[in-house]
């Protein structure tokens, strides 16, 4: 009984109501997060409020382009994150490499890695297009439709496969044993 | 450093009793400036198909492809031996909004909109071949201007 | 049966008043910033949606445990708490029993955080240690003031004596109550004592590790924890209440004030926290003393 | 007392951007630092040389995002001594208000950071809204809130839009304003000194020596500003003080840029009430084929963070043959925190890198 | 001023080569041997030159060289001087400049991941942006960011 309240409409409403981020500035995108958080657009009036630890947070965003030295710890903290988790797409660099697309440092296409739950098109995009994206993912919540952190486990061997191919040392994040 | 230090703080409390500055996004819209940056309008009818813009783009997002390939010119008549125009296919996985497309195209048939809001799970929503029939497409945003057109050209009345 | 009775609704009742109140600080709060801030009951959302949440961590027993041993002190300290017309338990000497019992969720969490093997919570939990020992000095010269002006330990006694005075302690024993209200801020960690949980420096401190349904236990906890210090305080000071809703007016008052200070201020490095309460409350507090004594 | 391991970032409040600093503590307090750069890196240099003149236009405003213009304007001015040309006068004084601007802005954004790493919340969120008024003024002048892709080589890319001069005149009213009340709460409080007073002392040789530049040079008793020793855009005819404090410390180096603030409202004004008529900019190579004689230039300017320099090979093709990107935060970020952060308590980390006003994105490029 | 600097190197370095730069204000280029180097820098470190802007490489793959760039700045000329030296790119050493400037350390460790350039004298060339980095260093000309980025990025593992 437990089980089916943890996944039914109920505990979904609560759960687009209350959106924890990560406070993980990945990329550039960063920079348009703190003006949507503070007084002028401010986000909290949706209860989106930034976390400190992954193991607090819901959503993950990718903040624009990821170098594969970040992409090796934005997956450590996906999968430090505690299920149901989300992840958002911040702008162009996230779909197809952006800016970026052709630097040796960056990532093209976030989702051969992670599950993508909401793209935002822009480079920047403007606050109003994070609450669109926001909101976008609270409806998705709410209809049960936002399943990335479970396809992950399903095609987990694939996402797998795409990150080995891109971290020459996998596991090795420096210092950690 | 006086007493008056210690006790200054307290006058933030005013803002307790002041109307917030929150701008109430998305129930009270802002509006976008006069020429905003957004998504891309493309007047076919008029476009010469030179390609400069694709040439320009600095992230490679702009490809020119034939014009048939857009759906209302789908069943266009193609007279023998002259070549189909092309038009530019621009994928927003790429765009970085940087208008030096609007700036150099000759035709002055691609202009920029102030819709600035797309939000997609599929990301292959992003890509789109620019035209005229988009719900903005009187929003009109950055449009080249004689001083900003980096031909020198000046647009025609 | 009427005492069981109680004994069920009156945590929930805090529970439910202290996540309001919780509610009302980020509202308030948000003013103070310019901005609108979330709903009021949003603390309730959050907390529903961590209960919900999926349980894929662990790390060991102790972790499981703190936040129940937090939860567990907390109500046991608010059963001796007289709330309201509401007094559970109430006998000589549990003033000092309360004391004691309080001190029980904050072990608890500490040793819950401990467990999680993170360096951060460890940092967080030795702060956390740390805080404690510096606010428990001036909170003991406020209560002992307190204990002395109405002669007797008993907090229902306490109040009774001032209900047929006329005169709340606040008004007899100001440098007390100001004394408890200082070390209230460090008991409930609002600025500039939330040290323990300094996100910019060691990222949320000893929660760092909890999520899911430890969270929200922990979120719980915040708000039984928030209740019973605000109840201690309205009993002690304000005569406590004639129903639960003019005693919930005087601990939001209480709370609002806390809130204030909160907003306005920038957080005290350890040492700078540790010098501060072992001199200026602690002046204050014995002054007070004296004065009683006279 | 044996010492321990702590990871500071990339995923930390405390940290300016995506930046990582293992701490070895002892206790409470720092022995030893190692800042890890890298984690924005993208290859500008490289992407530089593979795009033409003008495809570089856009690209280079992303280095610093907090300031992205004097990256623009660098890049312009590297590009036209190349060329020999100058811009004309009218497009020298727009830069000069967009340059200003977006220092006030970054600014802001650093006071945000660094109240938010002391634990005064209030104070980014007043700052970081007020910054907001800023970057609707970009958005109004040229199309994007916070990339601006306004300076291009030659001059700017368009003219003042109509009632622009007023609309800034009206937002630099109302941060004088707001000024007084960033005062009340954090730059005159007792907590603010309490906490900043002391900490992550530089005196003025080792300044000099360590390659520290900008605000923070000037925080320790050097007067050396780019405006002024090295003249660009309009400031050569401008009417303006440099600050200068001598105490090195976080406060100093926090109150040297609200200090900044006010000169940089007073440029503004002057720029905006004296600026000539006149075209916008100057006749450079077509953009489809633009080609810029043989040579190497070295350019820098006075950015928010210090200062910023750019140094451009061409081999007389249409593209740059190597361009070399001297962020401030590059000896900011790696060389000065390692010498600063060991022998302070651990609350204080993140606070003195957010008084260094530390770029990561400048640092790895 | 630029001529007094231009007298002060002439007068103690016979055989530097000084281009002061058209178009460029303020600005002193000299061409040294690569031994030379230290010697220079020290001798302007002493009269003036305090501040080490930067150092750079150029990759100038047709003559078979790496440029190493040093601009040093003086605070009371307000003059930048550029030191640019050439070395061998099949083997790419330079003494450090460390013992001068203790920030020299960032510039170095840069130049050697990005180019390959040892500075003998530095014991910290460790990796610095890059992670796992392996193969030649990537501002080096011969190597295609482009093509990487298809091969490693645009395509998905098997």
């Amino acid at each position: 009984m437990l089980e089916s309240f943890r996944g039914g409409k109920v505990a979904r409403w609560f759960k687009g109501r209350s959106m924890w981020l990560l406070h993980f500035c990945t990329g550039c995108g960063a920079i348009e997060l703190p003006p949507s958080m503070t007084s002028r657009y401010d986000l909290e009036r949706f209860g989106i409020i930034p976390m400190a630890s992954p193991r607090q947070a819901d959503v993950l965003l990718i903040t624009g382009y990821l170098s594969v030295k970040t992409l090796k710890r934005v997956i450590t903290t996906y999968e430090q994150m505690l299920d149901p988790k989300y992840v958002i797409g911040f702008g162009s660099c996230t779909i197809n490499g952006g800016m970026y697309w052709d630097s040796y440092a960056t990532i093209n296409k976030l989702d051969y890695y992670l599950p993508v739950d909401v793209y935002i098109s822009g480079c920047m995009p403007a606050p109003d297009a994070i609450f669109a994206a926001f909101l976008e993912l609270r409806e998705k919540i709410e209809k049960g439709e936002a399943n990335g952190y479970k396809l992950y486990k399903i095609h987990y061997e694939r996402y797998k496969a795409n990150q080995d191919k891109v971290f020459k040392n996998r596991g090795i994040i420096e210092g950690e044993d | 450093m006086g007493i008056k230090n210690y006790f200054s703080p307290v006058s933030a409390l005013k803002f307790l009793v002041k109307k917030p500055v929150t701008v109430r996004v998305p129930y009270e819209k802002k509006e976008p400036s006069e020429n905003y940056r957004g998504f891309h309008i493309n007047d076919i009818e008029k476009c010469i198909g030179c390609g400069n813009c694709a040439r320009i783009c600095p992230p490679n997002a702009i490809e020119m492809v034939p014009m048939t390939e857009y759906p209302k010119y789908k069943d266009m008549k193609v007279e023998e031996g002259k070549r189909i125009k092309k038009i530019p296919k621009i994928d927003y996985g790429r765009c970085c909004f940087c208008a030096l497309c609007v700036d150099v195209c000759p035709s002055f048939s691609l202009k920029l909109s102030r819709e600035r809001i797309q939000v997609e799970t599929d990301k292959e929503a992003f890509v789109f071949i620019a035209n005229n029939d988009v719900s903005y497409k009187d929003n009109l945003g950055y449009v080249a201007n004689e001083k900003s057109h980096l031909l020198g050209l000046k647009p025609k009345r | 049966m009427l005492f069981l009775y109680n004994i069920i609704i009156v945590p929930i009742i805090a529970i439910l008043i202290g996540l309001l109140f919780l509610g009302i600080a980020r509202k308030v709060t948000a003013r103070i910033h310019r901005r609108y801030g979330p709903p009021v009951i949003q603390p309730y959302f959050d907390t529903l949606k961590l209960l919900t949440k999926e349980d894929n961590i662990t790390h060991g027993v102790m972790y499981m445990l703190g936040p129940a041993i937090g939860i567990a002190g907390s109500l046991l300290t608010l059963f001796f708490i007289p709330i309201g017309k509401y007094a559970l338990f109430s006998m000589h000497g549990d003033l000092i029993l309360v004391l004691y019992l309080g001190v029980i969720g904050s072990l608890g969490m500490a040793l819950g955080a401990g467990d999680s093997g993170n360096p951060n919570a460890a940092i967080g939990v030795s702060r956390g240690l740390s805080l404690m020992l510096s606010y428990e000095f001036p909170l003991v010269l406020a209560i002992v003031g307190v204990i002395l002006k109405y002669n007797t330990t008993s907090i229902s006694a306490i109040i009774q004596k001032q209900v047929t005075s006329g005169w709340w302690a606040i008004f007899v024993i100001p440098l007390s109550a100001l004394v408890f209200d200082i070390a209230l801020q460090g008991i409930l960690g609002e600025k500039p004592f939330d040290i323990p949980i300094a996100p910019h420096e060691i990222n949320s401190g000893p929660m760092v590790e909890y999520g899911g349904k430890y969270l929200g236990m922990l979120q719980i906890f915040a708000s039984l924890h928030l209740f019973t210090e605000l109840a201690l305080f309205v009993d002690l000071f304000l005569g406590g209440g004639a129903n639960i809703i003019t005693f919930s007016l005087k601990m939001l008052v209480v709370f609002l004030l806390a809130i204030f200070i909160n907003a306005i201020m920038p957080r005290f490095r350890m040492d700078q926290a540790f010098k501060f309460y072992w001199k200026w409350p602690a002046i204050l507090g014995l002054i007070s003393l004296i004065f009683v004594f006279i | 007392m044996k010492t321990y391991e702590l990871f500071i970032g990339p995923q930390h409040v405390g940290i300016t951007g995506n930046f990582s600093v293992i701490l070895e503590l002892e206790g409470n307090v720092v022995k030893k630092a190692t800042p890890n750069p890298g984690f924005l890196h993208r290859g500008f240099e490289k992407l530089m040389e593979m795009r033409g003149f003008i495809h570089n236009v856009p690209i280079v405003c992303r280095i610093c995002v907090p300031d992205p213009d004097p990256n623009e304007a660098n890049y312009a001015m590297a590009v036209e001594k190349l060329l020999g040309i100058e811009p004309p006068p009218r497009a020298k004084y727009i830069r000069t208000i967009v340059l200003e601007f977006s220092r006030i802005a970054s600014h802001l954004f650093t006071f945000g950071g660094h109240a938010g790493s002391i634990g005064l919340y209030t104070i980014p969120n007043w700052t970081i809204s007020d910054r907001d008024f800023i970057l609707d003024l970009f958005e109004m002048l040229t199309g994007g809130r916070v990339y601006h892709i306004f300076i291009y080589p030659g001059g700017v890319r368009r003219d003042l839009p109509d009632g622009f001069i007023e609309k800034a005149k009206d937002v630099l009213n109302y941060l004088e304003k707001r000024l007084d009340d960033y005062n009340k709460l954090y730059f005159d409080s007792y907590m603010f000194k309490k906490r900043a007073r002391g900490i992550g002392i530089i005196n003025k040789e080792d300044a000099i020596e360590w390659g520290v530049t900008g605000p923070n040079l000037r925080a320790s008793g050097v007067k050396a500003d780019t405006r002024k020793d090295d003249p660009y855009a309009a400031y050569g005819e401008l009417d303006f003080e440099i600050p200068v404090l001598t105490g090195g410390d976080a406060y100093d180096r926090i109150m040297i840029r609200r200090m900044e603030v006010v000169e940089s409202i007073k440029i503004i004004r002057q720029a905006l009430d004296n600026i000539p008529d006149g075209p916008i900019r100057e006749k450079v190579p077509n953009p489809m084929r633009f080609i810029v004689p043989p040579g190497d230039a070295y350019v820098k300017v006075e950015s928010s963070k210090g200062e910023y320099g750019y140094y451009m090979v061409s081999n007389g093709k249409d593209k740059p043959y190597r361009v070399y990107i001297r962020g401030a935060s590059m000896t900011h970020g790696i060389h000065i925190l390692e010498k600063l952060l060991p022998g302070n308590y651990l609350a204080d980390v993140s606070q003195i890198m957010f008084s260094l006003d530390v770029c990561p994105p400048e640092i790895d490029r | 001023m630029v001529e007094g600097v231009v007298e002060l190197i002439k007068g103690n370095f016979s055989d530097v080569e000084i281009v002061i730069p058209e178009h460029q204000e303020k600005r002193v280029h000299i061409s040294v041997e690569k031994e030379k180097v230290k010697e220079i820098a020290k001798f302007l470190k002493d009269n003036g030159f305090r501040h080490l802007s930067f150092i750079t490489c150029v990759d100038w793959i047709d003559e078979g060289k790496f440029e190493l760039v040093y601009g040093l700045y003086s605070y009371e000329e307000k003059i930048v001087v550029l030191i640019k030296t050439k070395i061998d790119r099949d083997n790419p050493k330079q003494e450090t400049l460390l013992p001068l400037w203790d920030q020299a350390q960032t510039y170095e460790r840069e130049i050697h991941e990005m180019f390959g350039v040892y500075f003998d004298g530095n014991p910290g060339l460790t990796p610095f942006i890059l992670e796992d980095w392996e193969g030649i260093p990537p501002m080096r000309k011969d190597f295609d960011s482009r093509k990487y980025s298809q091969i490693t990025y645009d395509s998905e593992a098997k």
